[in-house]
């Protein structure tokens, strides 16, 4: 067969979000690979710099669905270090709980996804059955699913109760058994293995030049952790250990994200055990002082970084976002030399791509708005029903009575 | 004639494969859905998605060959339909029978892989293309075991007609206990023929969107959906026919519930495979079916000629 | 002696144009403001005798009449180097580090297309992260900046 | 070790559990107390410093002087994100979150909700 070049996205079934990959395959093999990042921009950075830091707190929350925790984390740590803030003890644990328990989020979705991407739609629909528990406890713990909204400047914004711990070591209990479950799968049910290793090899030397950062990292051999390279939060007391792996392929990738589960379980336990009494948070400065901060953060895709700065009034005059994709997407080229059409899903996956976090920046506004005939919800309603009827087919009456049934 | 129309179009014929069709996949995605631990789609469900399928405007590529296009689907789901009157479904006479209808109906089951592959093939999209490449590639991989197994069979009826391998197994009952390697075969590799997991590579979602039906909408796809639940339940009776001939004497109305029980454990052992699997690669796909299936198939056929020679003579 | 102000002391004994140029913010960040001639010298020392083996991001700034650019490495302890380099606006040019890190390529597309600096020894490549369609000229992160006018169309058929 | 179908004992064992979803429309699912849904506004607790259209990250909320001492509050359903940080900035607990979370329209208009004095809230329009 001739080559051919095929467009993966911007609209894919196996992408979450906007992104372009384009891919010229010769039969079935991969000989070329291009990214074509930037289809959601949403001018973020721009957008911090008019907002007060208050506002940016909720703003950065929402640069990623996912690991909203992180960003707004690593933002708030900015801030509260040029503010020179003593965030009170309490509000640190409450912080690195919740990051603890986005992590495990993160990684069952990521272990869905996987599924879904290899057509393992089971191990989707059991692993997302599963994250309902830690979905469950956040809405508990924080008042929403996703984006938590438990930061604020000076510490958290909500207190854990005993009845609260209670609720989240048993869910952790369960948690830690179904990962034992899947550890399980994950190391010997042949298709997985299959389909998994020896896929989207990136050896230890390519990670280090590329920069490869989190689990995609680790899986090569990469002994990198911010959480314990440069604490920040509370991780500094609590003892975990940073799993790596040498396989340097999906499968690899995938132990440490398990692995890395297993490790989050007991720190949460640890966390529950050590947290100290106290306040939560200290009152802030509507306007922070001159200065300029570095900030670090282990997000579950890999490092997050934010740097921001101020300049004395309400609003800050810059803020830099490095969501850990950016660094991980120029290895998935590596990772593609010479595989199937069949293992792009995966590889690609398998750096747990965030694209809404790796855009974040300008707003795309369309110049030529003004000609384009925007139709509204009612409009395209209205035209399906008096096309069918057209066509013979009628369902006002039917559509009636379903109506009557719902209410 | 009148009876023969009836024969082709109400029963057994198109209503009551359509028909049956529907209620086989229902069965299938409820199971599929409660293995999942969800709730599944309520009864209706499949007949509603073909309500709304026909119900919506038919869009033909502009590269697209328009007349390919719109046949394919016809033809698939004319070979299936086709291919049920061959199979005796209870009592031991099919609707038509000659010797040699067994390989009439492999073939007219090989249509429907070969309508993807055109239909595919002449959207003029390359997923559509890259598709239709799978699925051709695939056939080769699963169609020479499938084959091979229902030879088996034929081989210790020693006959080349569904009917008179009814009347056989009816004689000597128990003798399709020496077809369970078979059956096994046969169930694997028709998950291939119907394209599921873990031999949906021709359609797999996350690679190639829909594969072959890409670029089919409406009314056409309707009919492939449709073709792809019918050949569904021909493949299962074909498999119920040859590999579990037994209760072929009984009253019609308890050989008709025989008959549909035999079906519809047939689709829910289907289920349960593809709900334990991953999808493989097309290239580890051909190992599998070549590597494994093909000499279990060979087992399977030297059982057969061994059992003829020292049990039948 | 600390770690940090190890660091702080053999950049400052190697390069001596350092002098008061370096602070140590707190544990693990270190901030240096580097003459934007001598840049790629202190990177190139910095990477490959200090160990700053990692490049976190590089960050574009708007001060006014110049542009600044923050390069952010770290090493394996966790300790962050902030190197910051200021160049006119009229003249925004810097040299790429791709031959450090062939990872920063897409950082540098960033203050391209976001802060119009240009850099020198970058290949030639897609842009990032703005469309292709995106009017020349036109760098969203300067202060002075403003939205294109036309652009206001849009939130009315938002609010319709 | 190997072995093709290791998710078997586990998905037949599924046929005989209680499915995991629900019947959503018809069957509802609680919110924990706490949750951040729809807010709830106290006019008569309001002194009108607007300290929560400050700090509100979406330009949601709009605070009104209908008469002396006399505030009314509009709200924009869409725009608002649902952090609750107007919450946390009112000094007088003038607002509350609910928890509400059905609040999808097929009318902008019908998402701006105004609570007026007499504590009846009504769609603008």
């Amino acid at each position: 067969m001739h080559k051919v070049i095929i467009p993966i996205g911007p609209q894919h079934p196996a992408l979450k979000e906007p992104e372009s990959f384009m891919v010229a395959l010769s039969g079935e093999k991969i000989t070329e690979f291009g990214v074509r990042l930037g289809y959601n921009h949403r001018g973020i950075e721009k957008a911090c710099e008019e907002r007060t830091y208050i506002q940016d707190v909720y703003l950065t929350e929402r640069i990623c669905g996912i690991c909203s925790h992180a960003h707004s984390s690593a933002f708030v740590q900015a801030v509260e270090e040029i503010a020179g803030l003593a965030v009170p003890k309490r509000g640190l644990y409450i912080r690195t709980l919740i990051g603890e328990l986005e992590r495990v989020h993160s990684h069952l979705l990521w272990l869905g996804v996987a599924g879904h991407e290899i057509g393992f739609d089971t191990l989707l629909m059991y692993t997302w059955r599963d994250r309902e528990i830690v979905m469950d406890l956040m809405a508990l713990l924080t008042g929403n699913r996703v984006n938590y909204g438990i930061n604020t400047i000076g510490g958290v914004r909500r207190d854990v109760s005993p009845e609260q711990i209670k609720e989240i070591l048993k869910g952790v209990d369960a948690l830690e058994e179904r990962t034992k479950y899947y550890i399980e799968i994950a190391s010997s049910e042949t298709t997985v293995i299959e389909r998994l290793s020896g896929v989207g090899i990136l050896s230890h030397e390519d990670a280090l030049r590329l920069g490869a950062v989190g689990p995609t990292g680790r899986a090569s051999g990469i002994d990198r952790d911010t959480r314990r390279d440069d604490p920040y939060a509370a991780y500094g007391e609590i003892e975990f250990k940073v799993v790596t792996d040498n396989h340097n392929d999906v499968y690899g990738r995938t132990l440490v994200r398990l692995g890395e589960l297993m490790e989050s379980y007991k720190m949460i336990r640890q966390i529950l055990k050590k947290m100290p009494d106290g306040p939560i948070a200290i009152k802030a400065p509507r306007k922070i002082p001159p200065g300029e901060a570095f900030s670090r953060y282990e997000a579950p895709r890999g490092e997050n970084v934010h740097y921001v700065k101020a300049n004395g009034t309400e609003k800050p005059e810059r803020v830099k976002v490095r969501a850990p994709t950016l660094a991980n997407i120029q290895t998935v080229a590596k990772m593609l030399e010479d595989r199937q059409l069949a293992d792009l899903p995966i590889v690609i996956a398998a750096i747990d791509p965030c694209f809404s976090c790796t855009d974040r920046l300008i707003a795309v506004k369309d110049l030529e708005t003004n000609k384009t005939n925007t139709l509204k919800w009612q409009d395209l309603h209205a035209y399906s029903i008096e096309w069918h009827r057209e066509h013979g087919v009628d369902f006002s009456q039917l559509n009636k009575k379903l109506k009557g049934m719902l209410k | 004639m009148l009876a023969q129309l009836f024969y082709i179009l109400i029963f057994p014929g198109l209503l009551f494969l359509s028909v049956f069709g529907l209620a086989a996949e229902f069965f299938d995605r409820k199971l599929y859905a409660r293995l999942q631990n969800r709730v599944g789609p309520p009864w209706f469900q499949p007949l509603a998605d073909f309500i709304k399928l026909v119900g919506k405007e038919d869009i033909i590529p502009d590269d697209a060959n328009p007349n390919m296009f719109k046949l394919m689907p016809i033809f698939a789901l004319t070979a299936t339909a086709t291919a049920f009157f061959y199979i005796p479904l209870w009592g031991m006479n099919a609707y038509f029978h000659f010797n040699g209808d067994v390989i009439v109906v492999l073939y007219l089951l090989t249509i429907p892989t070969l309508t993807f592959f055109l239909g595919g093939w002449y959207s003029r999209s390359l997923y559509s293309q890259i598709g239709a490449v799978r699925s051709l590639t695939q056939l080769f991989a699963y169609e020479v075991p499938l084959f091979m197994s229902i030879l088996a069979t034929a081989l210790l009826a020693d006959t080349w007609s569904l009917s008179e391998m009814a009347l056989f197994y009816t004689v000597h009952p128990w003798y399709w206990v020496f077809n369970l390697i078979g059956l096994a075969i046969a169930l694997i590799t028709l998950l291939g023929k119907l394209e599921k997991v873990p031999f949906d590579i021709p359609e797999a979602e996350t690679e190639i969107v829909a594969g072959t039906f890409t670029e089919y909408s409406g009314r056409l796809f309707g009919i492939f959906k449709i073709a792809i639940d019918v050949e569904a339940i021909v493949g299962a009776s074909l498999l119920a026919a040859v590999f579990l001939p037994f209760g072929l004497t009984l009253h019609p109305a308890l050989g008709f519930l025989l008959f549909i029980i035999k079906v519809l454990s047939i689709v829910a052992v289907l289920s349960v495979l593809r709900t334990i699997f991953a999808r493989l690669r097309i290239d580890q796909m051909m190992i599998f079916c070549w590597k494994y299936l093909a000499p279990l198939a060979f087992l399977q056929l030297l059982i057969s000629l061994i059992l003829k020679g020292v049990l039948i003579r | 002696m600390t770690r940090e102000e190890e660091i702080q002391d053999s950049l400052i004994k190697k390069f001596n144009f350092l002098e008061n140029k370096i602070r140590v913010q707190r544990q693990k960040r270190i901030f240096a403001e580097v003459p934007s001639e001598n840049f790629l010298e202190v990177f190139e020392y910095a990477v490959e005798d200090l160990g700053f083996k990692f490049i976190c991001t590089i960050t574009g700034l708007d001060e006014g009449s110049s542009l600044a650019f923050i390069y952010h490495i770290t090493r394996q302890d966790g300790i962050t180097l902030n190197l910051k380099i200021t160049v006119p606006k009229e003249h925004p040019v810097i040299k790429t580090v791709m031959q450090f890190f062939p990872g920063a390529d897409i950082y540098e597309r960033e203050v391209m297309d976001l802060l119009g600096a240009k850099v020198e020894g970058l290949p030639a490549g897609k842009r990032y992260p703005l469309p292709d369609d995106w009017p020349a000229g036109q760098y969203p992160l300067r202060k002075d900046w403003k939205k294109p006018e036309k652009a206001k169309g849009k939130e009315e058929t938002q609010n319709a | 070790m190997k072995r093709p179908g290791k998710m078997m004992s586990q998905v037949l064992r599924s046929i005989f559990k209680r499915p995991a979803t629900t019947k959503y429309p018809f069957v509802k699912s609680g919110m924990p107390e706490k949750f951040r849904g729809k807010l709830k506004f106290y006019p008569e607790r309001c002194i009108g410093c607007k300290l929560c259209m400050k700090d509100c990250p979406s330009n949601a909320i709009n605070i009104k002087k209908v008469g002396e001492k006399q505030f009314e509050c509009e709200i924009d359903l869409g725009k608002c994100i649902y952090c609750a940080q107007c919450v946390d900035s009112c000094m007088k607990k003038a607002l509350e979150s609910t928890r509400e979370f059905e609040l999808a329209s097929l009318d902008r208009e019908k998402l701006k909700v105004t609570f007026r004095g007499d504590d009846k809230q009504d769609p603008k329009k």
